[in-house]
């Protein structure tokens, strides 16, 4: 079902945890699909230079949160903003169709953080235009196939 | 090699040695199609018969009540579809509840966009229905009620007799889905005044894609396999004779055996309940504490979400389910669990572990063992434990 | 031991050791429910995926047009209910012929009883339709042509091209029943122009209880078991997975070995049928004489009846049938064999021998020698015959 | 399928064939359900001393003709005219239900041949009271359970 690299990071999940005074904290995905993802950074002059997380969901829901904290360590937070679902998911060898969904909810986390750093800075990165972390979508697809 | 510890018996069993042994001879020896007069089919009828015989017996049916399907799947909705379609002119109101497999649900879902009405009866906190709310929901077009014997993700037992009494009082007839129920609980179908039901063999050590229904003489009921004259006349296609040969096996092994095999699994069940309710803080039991199913253990694990438990206890070979092995295609949280009142959020956090036959004290404990460290490992994990963390 | 010949392949075949060992795993080794995560049911989605793959390969069709049934019977009444049900709104008129299996014939005739209407084309002499007949009988609410691709009784293959290209002309579904053609004709889907397509793994040397349809993708049709998400939510039902392997191998080896299969049967069909017509007076061949099932033959043996030489046959070790296995439960002379045109009375007197891969020439050779003196003696109590011997 | 006194009437019939000059014929059945009996006898003195049948038919059909002619043979027009199908049917051990019509068959085909014997001697048979060997059931039911 899954790829070793998804088992890899479901079984040693990098950077879990808490930041203490993190500099900005995102939470994205509810309880009534299965999948919460909460992320901390640590910004330092525009470098992401820690990340954790926390996440209550599937293996791949918990492979995808510590892949993308993985993937945006170190990077300025205009890379972070640059991060794709299907980077994250390439980066994991593949997602099963059906947990595509949970690439996209650790590309959301990671931009909700970034949101909460620029709201609480008084910042503007034209990645975020147009991107409002309460319009999510409660009903995401899943993508199970549909019928024809 | 590394420690397998199967308990996901109500998915499905591994077939037993002996039934095995039973159908080996029909796939390339006594191959003969039923139907044909010569000598590698003629046997066949009667090998069937013998089946039906020894699987009526178990019931206290009679050998012609017994019709054999392809899965329990289509048992349902033969049940369902077949009395629908004979009693149309009757009426077309249906009753089951809101905890029926999918098999069930679905077809009464299809025939609600054909022009019936379907009454879903609520469960309480147990999964139990409630007989009042049964019989104020008979009205004079009612012409089925559907309820399931056992339920496959919380175990709990309907009471069979009383909703066969109210039945039979209002002239309707009755269905019992007992897939699960079949081999785990004695069945007697007079006495508890079933017209109709459904089982299957691979959930009692036999093989799969076999399942009969039970059609008490004078059942008003159509076919949904038109076709050839088999099963008298009422459900198509080439007998699938090992299959059923299979099933008998697998029948009269789980009749013989069925009281040591109530008290082992009973035995072992509230072991498993105990040791993990004892050891993992945030646990609760879903389904009736004593009506239930004896390998049938359901419980909550708080804060965490039940596939990556599933994944967890894979990997320290401990096979498991969390909700209906039918519906982990679908990432919503269980029909089941949503009736019995719990949140989303709990209801994600399932995780149902079915005892049989082939299971040991040792696998019990084996389970205590695991299941605590890795409980935790995921809460550390969860962001929804933070909350509760201080309190502890 | 005394000498046993089979000649019934169409009736049903012995299922091949190699497809035996295939299985045999999946019984109680890798026997969990595909839907579960863990690794007893894991590995079984990805062994259906690669007998979905395999089969589909051997039709030109792709992995995810072919969905897996619990037989023949249940895919054609699927075809067609399905196909009814989808497009009630476009029209409620269906083409098929008079000579399909009953699989088909009683699935119209319940839609006819339900609403629909049917037209049953006439077959000649040899048992094929007319393609003019079949345009004329297209109406603006005709919604499916389900035209079989060989007969099961009398072996006779349509022009299922033209029929194809007539249906896409028109825009119409077409559905076949392939289950006796599959394995004895090379099928392309594409090439010609099928978008349902029934068949039966026990007919190819596979197990029982184990079918599919074949839905060409965009094809509108509607479930006819519903429940569990399995085969893409379009057939609900625990997966068969042991049978499903074992219809994987069966075609695998079909697929592989089609070209000797043809030329081998064709070569003992032709000789039986020289033998017995040379051999015995009065005595006919059914069916096309050479767009027929390479190893079918059909006779009619006047003045005699079938059963009577079913039984003296299987006296002297030779097992065959007497118009279609599924309907030797009826007394009543073969539909099929009414339609070319026979009368009852000559109808009565048929003989299906079907040969398969374990037939030799050593029992075609022995039926030739066995078969005249049974006739002859059973004529000498005939009173038809009485009529005749004068002139013979 | 069939007992062994079926298998041995069928494999074995007595009785197979055609009296010249026979005092009495009869014939039931017909091709449509696939079965033809034909019976001749022999009467001298009211009493059975030959009787012969030719059948076109299953074996069943075949095994209750021939042991119809045994149960006949030797015995009084007025016997003869008593046998029923259920004793034709036990002396052959029992048929399968589906056959039952068989020995209705076979009691019909004495009757027939009675009948014509009494036609052509100007005889009364009061067990031959309201027999009408014409209006024999075309479609008689063959057994074959119904559904409820
Ligand atoms: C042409 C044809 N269609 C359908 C069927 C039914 O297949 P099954 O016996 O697998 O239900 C058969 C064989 O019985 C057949 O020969
Ligand atoms: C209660 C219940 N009903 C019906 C079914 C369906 O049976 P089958 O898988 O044989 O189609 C199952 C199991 O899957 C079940 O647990």
């Amino acid at each position: 079902m899954y790829s070793d690299k998804v088992m890899d990071h479901f079984t040693n999940p990098r950077n879990v945890g808490e930041i203490e005074n993190a500099d900005a904290v995102g939470q994205v995905g509810n309880v009534k699909c299965g999948d919460i993802m909460k992320m901390y950074l640590k910004i330092d002059n525009e470098v992401i230079v820690d990340v954790k997380f926390k996440t209550f969901g599937c293996g791949s829901a918990i492979a995808t949160s510590s892949m993308a904290t993985e993937m945006i360590k170190g990077k300025t937070v205009k890379e972070a903003l640059n991060l794709s679902n299907r980077a994250v998911a390439e980066a994991l060898d593949g997602l099963p169709p059906v947990k595509m969904h949970c690439s996209v909810l650790a590309e959301q986390a990671v931009k909700s953080a970034i949101y909460d750093y620029a709201q609480k800075n008084n910042l503007h990165y034209e990645e975020l235009d147009g991107y409002n972390p309460n319009e999510e979508d409660d009903h995401h697809d899943h993508g199970v196939e549909e019928e024809d | 090699m590394k420690k397998r510890v199967y308990l996901d018996y109500s998915a499905t069993t591994p077939m037993k040695k002996e039934v095995l042994d039973e159908m080996l001879p029909f796939f390339n020896v006594q191959f003969g199609n039923p139907s044909s007069i010569h000598c590698f089919g003629r046997e066949n009828k009667s090998a069937i018969d013998k089946s039906r015989g020894i699987i009526a017996k178990t019931l206290n049916a009679r050998t012609e009540e017994i019709f054999f399907t392809g899965g329990g799947s289509e048992a349902d909705n033969w049940a369902i579809k077949g009395v629908a379609s004979a009693l149309k002119d009757k009426g077309k109101h249906i009753i089951t509840t809101k905890i029926e497999h999918h098999a069930v649900l679905h077809t009464c879902e299809y025939l609600e966009k054909n022009g019936y009405e379907v009454t879903y009866l609520n469960v309480d906190q147990y999964g139990l229905i409630d007989l009042e709310e049964l019989k104020a929901a008979i009205r004079p077009d009612t012409i089925l009620i559907s309820i399931m014997f056992a339920n496959n993700e919380i175990g709990t037992i309907q009471p069979i007799k009383e909703i066969g009494v109210i039945a039979k009082e209002n002239n309707i007839i009755f269905h019992t889905d007992a897939v699960q129920a079949y081999g785990n609980v004695v069945i007697d179908v007079n006495e508890l005044g079933i017209d109709l039901m459904s089982l299957s063999a691979h959930k009692i050590y036999g093989p799969k894609g076999i399942g009969l229904l039970y059609i008490r003489k004078g059942t008003k009921i159509q076919p949904i396999i038109h076709g050839g004259a088999q099963e008298r006349r009422r459900r198509a296609g080439t007998e699938n004779v090992p299959a059923i040969v299979g099933f008998g096996k697998a029948s009269e092994i789980a009749s013989e055996g069925i009281e040591d095999h109530i008290s082992k699994l009973t035995y072992l069940r509230d072991r498993l309940i105990n040791g993990l309710t004892e050891k993992i803080p945030y646990v609760f039991l879903n389904g009736h504490p004593t009506k239930r199913l004896p390998g049938n253990v359901n419980i909550c694990i708080q804060y965490i979400e039940g596939e990556s438990l599933l994944l967890s206890l894979d990997m320290v070979g401990i096979a498991c389910s969390s909700g209906s092995a039918c519906t982990s295609g679908s990432l919503d949280p269980s029909h089941v669990l949503m009736a019995i009142g719990l949140t989303h959020e709990v209801a994600h956090g399932s995780l149902r572990l079915t005892i049989g036959d082939y299971t040991s004290e040792d696998d019990i404990d084996y389970v205590i063992e695991q299941l605590p460290p890795i409980v935790e490992r995921l809460r550390q994990m969860s962001p929804l434990y933070e909350k509760v963390k201080g309190g502890n």
